[in-house]
């Protein structure tokens, strides 16, 4: 950490954070994160793949060093070549947006070998958290409540039939090791129990080298509610509210608001507490999400930690008037919470779009040149994007064109915002989401507030 | 610049196989466009990326090899400081034979020649921070 | 610099595997853009708004006179409900001749032909509202 | 006055605001009347001449009306054209954005004899504003400070010369029937005076058939400072704070920010106290701006009202979390207020960067297409723009490209955005006003807040 001097802003106040940032990242989520470093005075190193050399955040940071080819597992989840990267231009610390590495603990570990500090939590807390199961086990200690579930890890049948029978149907059975849904199985009741264990555990051998299962109570009509919490060095937590995230097709978000519809006062209150001792149990630093499972009855169950910024994040920032990678950055460079739970305000109702490059009916990737590109604005529209006119969407990455985050006093107006917002967004050149946006947007349940994870089921073509 | 001197103008840039071009001399300013056939909306640049060097695939330029690296790492002419350098200009080498190295994390990475020939360059200077694709060396095959 | 270093600088440039081309001295700048064999960065739609008639400048349809409304408002074929229309297609109308009106805030404007000539069509349905430039009439002259 | 049924906000609340609102302006207010409308449910008719058919109010309207040719004295300041357009699409109200028709009272008083709302203040008030001279009598009266003045029309140079005696120099000569910097001199010394005295006289009957001089003290460092107020039909009144306008040059704001440096609580507190009286002086209705001057020593003397939304209100906005058109809407409509002055609070810290197709040098217009053109974006940032890729600025109107605002926490951060938001904004094509911005940002004075309305003379070359 050095003393900034920056041309300027140096007249008002010496910065002491970070001289150089690594961004190992690409897109919208590498350009917010030079944004922030370009307002706090620090100089940022963009790293690319060949086919990102004409990408903005190539343009717009400091220093830029390609790092690998176009597909990623040479580039940007090349682990040497940013590491490298890093050594070669100085950077002292590096921030890994989401996606790609974040959630890397060995590249955490190497970053703090070299003595670069990952802008993140430490290994140690991670590799407890990205385990999914360990982590629910972390957090049951602390007195958070997870779903109903056994606490051993399952290898016979009889085992399984028999804890079945206490949890109750219907029930996920899922890998002990697992994530990204290999190796889950939706049991609805008893007869269908055995040919999903032995499936199940086929798969999680085959996936992850590990046959071992666990059972877990499964709510049909339920919510996913993420609390945002950071915490700092010196043992301050806090929480900035939650976002609702329950509108997913195939496990990806598309679409996310805060405040809840489902979430009053006092849950909130309750949620946040919750989701400060998680944070607390871990001795978590930095940026970090506990996801629940929301269900009818106001019942909520802690699901996972994730330990990176998420994409979703700028609809806390409008709401909350913070700037959360700006938080991230100070938090890393040792320095304390710049608020206090007290001072958290949730101002107006936030929603934001993911705008993909995607066949609206089919989700299909639609990879092409965006021809022409027309973004909106104006009041209460805030529009987070890499691309521009000519930009190529290409196979080997996310087809995220732009978020659009619309802030209304309350959450019609958002609504309503949202709508004029998508209806000026003009894109030529490859099929958009933003028809199904606009559909969920008008959808009956929707302005009533009344949905649940099926919610996008019935704008999916059924096979 | 009277009109016979403008006309002569337009007559070379016409002639050229120039899409644009602005030229301001002494108050005098001019800007000249082609017509492009066929105008879309808005239209690529090019191919973005794509003419870039692949390493491990050495490119020619003119009738040179390039070498370049496969690595982000800092560039060294010699196996250690003070020892004398893989190669110098001119110098043949041969198949697998070392150029140089590219530390990266501690590690000393060579980088081989592709095939024999002659050495036309040195690309960067001793100890300079090198990126993924960068040319390191142009060779004259033999 | 005179035309023919312009021409030698232009040669140079072409010859060059380069695309673009800025070079400012001494007052004198210029900046020469390669033709890329695919259509050019950006390029425009069509030229905006110039094909819109003028009012008060009758243009041609083929070779017809369209007469175009000067003001924004409601059109009449007849001065009053009921009334006679003031034309009807194939009249052959005198230059001045009345040829509808169009009300705006209460005032009725009368629109006149510009020349001798036959009534071709007549393009707005009675009462209803046009716009500026709106075509209302096409006349053969005779 | 409409009950209006908007096909899915009706699910939450019936509107009773217009069903149609016509807007007789273009550019970038446009567009944001429309996208208010568009939110509040209301359908929008725009009014374009021949070269704007292909702009983005006419795109996103849900009519559009063409009212003549590309110069404004036949299309935008047409009152029967644009009086008509409104008769034959049946609009309810019109809104005149700021500049052509807005202060115009023959203007008001015709919608007012049509039966169409001018969503502004009624005739009768904007006749008492616009008359500069009147106004400041009127607000005298109400016990708002003015600057030292003579009470009297004056024709003699005698009774030119005692006043100037008991006002002091440097001193004013003003036209009372003037406006826009004619029939106006700057006398230093009692030698001066008889020249201009002379001289305005003639300069104030040549422009507006009336002679009569008055004299005014001249401040030399000072700042103008704007409060926002808004009234209802029903007599509530209530400030939105100020606005920093000092930064001018040729009389044209190019930069404004609120808060004000020069400011505090207090100060705040009894200015906006002050504005309110000058609003209920004239029996003010809907949106208005009171102008000030603040000389060093914290006096402040009103100067004009202006009855209109501003350029600048988005700064406003972004600070008090309101939208103003919005307010102006629903206001026109018989809408109380929605808010009350204890309820009003600024968040943060708001700059706003008018960014003009210039010279940035000479201030000279620079009308051309704009080949390329990339918004910043990302958090904080807003942009309010009608201009697109291949957007023809003309020497017809005014060449405004873009408003671009930056919302920070504090002044130092929102400077820090608005320089990285402005080196991100590329336009090519023409020249802009983006370097002159980044000069003004960067200026040491400028970051200390230190400035008055001779600020910019360092940055114009001259002559």
């Amino acid at each position: 950490m050095f003393i900034r001097v920056y041309p300027w802003l140096y007249l008002l106040e010496e910065f002491t954070l970070f001289k150089k940032i690594l961004v190992a990242n690409r897109g919208e989520i590498a350009l917010q994160i030079i944004r922030a470093c370009k307002e706090l005075g620090i100089a940022t190193i963009a790293v690319y793949s060949l086919s990102d050399k004409d990408s903005l955040p190539v343009k717009y940071a400091d220093e830029a060093v390609c790092i690998g080819p176009a597909d990623s597992s040479n580039s940007y989840l090349h682990l040497p070549h940013i590491i490298s990267a890093a050594e070669i231009t100085g950077a002292e610390a590096i921030h890994p947006g989401y996606g790609f590495l974040a959630e890397n603990v060995h590249f955490v570990e190497v970053c703090e070998e070299c003595g670069i500090k990952f802008i993140g939590p430490p290994a140690v807390t991670m590799r407890q958290l990205t385990n999914k199961w360990e982590a629910k086990q972390v957090m049951k200690k602390a007195g958070l409540p997870i779903l109903p579930s056994n606490e051993h890890r399952i290898t016979k049948l009889e085992e399984a039939l028999k804890i079945a029978r206490e949890i109750g149907y219907p029930l996920l059975i899922k890998a002990v090791a697992g994530g990204g849904g290999k190796g889950m199985r939706l049991a609805a009741k008893e007869e269908g129990l055995e040919t999903s264990f032995i499936m199940a555990q086929r798969e999680a051998q085959a996936a992850f080298d590990n046959p071992e299962i666990y059972l877990e109570k499964y709510i049909e009509q339920a919510r996913h509610i993420e609390f945002q919490v950071f915490a700092d060095q010196w043992g301050n937590v806090l929480h900035l509210g939650e976002r609702e995230c329950t509108i997913q097709r195939r496990y990806q978000k598309i679409l996310e608001e805060t405040p809840s519809p489902a979430i009053d006062k006092e849950l909130r209150r309750e949620m946040g507490r919750m989701a400060i001792k998680a944070a607390k149990a871990t001795n978590y630093v930095n940026a970090g999400t506990i996801e629940f499972l929301l269900d009818k009855g106001g019942n909520y169950y802690f699901i996972e930690m994730n330990t990176r910024i998420q994409v979703e994040h700028p609809i806390t920032e409008v709401v909350t008037h913070m700037n959360l990678i700006k938080e991230q950055i100070r938090i890393a460079a040792g320095e304390p919470l710049s608020r206090q739970q007290k001072e958290i305000k949730q101002l107006g109702h936030a929603i934001e779009c993911r705008i993909y490059a995607e066949d609206p009916d089919t989700f299909a990737p639609s990879p092409g040149n965006l021809t022409v590109l027309h973004l909106p604005g104006g009041h209460g529209v805030r529009v987070d994007s890499a691309a521009h006119a000519d930009y190529a969407i290409t196979s080997y990455y996310d087809p995220l064109i732009a978020k659009v985050i619309a802030h209304g006093q309350e959450r019609a107006e958002a609504i309503a915002k949202m709508v004029r917002a998508l209806e000026e967004f003009t894109i030529e050149g490859v099929k958009t989401s933003i028809p199904l946006h606009l559909k969920i947007l008008r959808d009956k349940d929707f302005v009533q507030g009344q949905f649940y994870t099926d919610f996008l089921d019935r704008f999916i073509p059924q096979k | 610049m009277n009109l016979q001197e403008l006309k002569e103008l337009l007559d070379l840039f016409e002639s050229r196989n120039i899409s644009e071009l602005e030229l301001e001399h002494d108050g005098f300013r001019i800007k000249l466009k082609k017509k492009v056939p066929e105008p879309g909306p808005i239209t690529s640049h090019e191919p973005s990326g794509e003419q870039n060097n692949i390493p491990g695939e050495p490119s020619k330029e003119n009738n040179f090899l390039q070498i370049t690296s496969p690595i982000v790492g800092t560039f060294y002419r010699a196996p250690s400081p003070g020892a004398e350098p893989f190669v110098e200009v001119d110098d043949v080498v041969e198949k697998g034979q070392v150029l140089c190295v590219v530390e990266a994390m501690k590690v000393m990475n060579e980088i081989e020649a592709d095939a024999r020939g002659r050495v036309v360059a040195i690309l960067p200077q001793n100890s300079q921070p090198v990126e993924y694709g960068e040319p390191l060396f142009l060779i004259e095959p033999m």
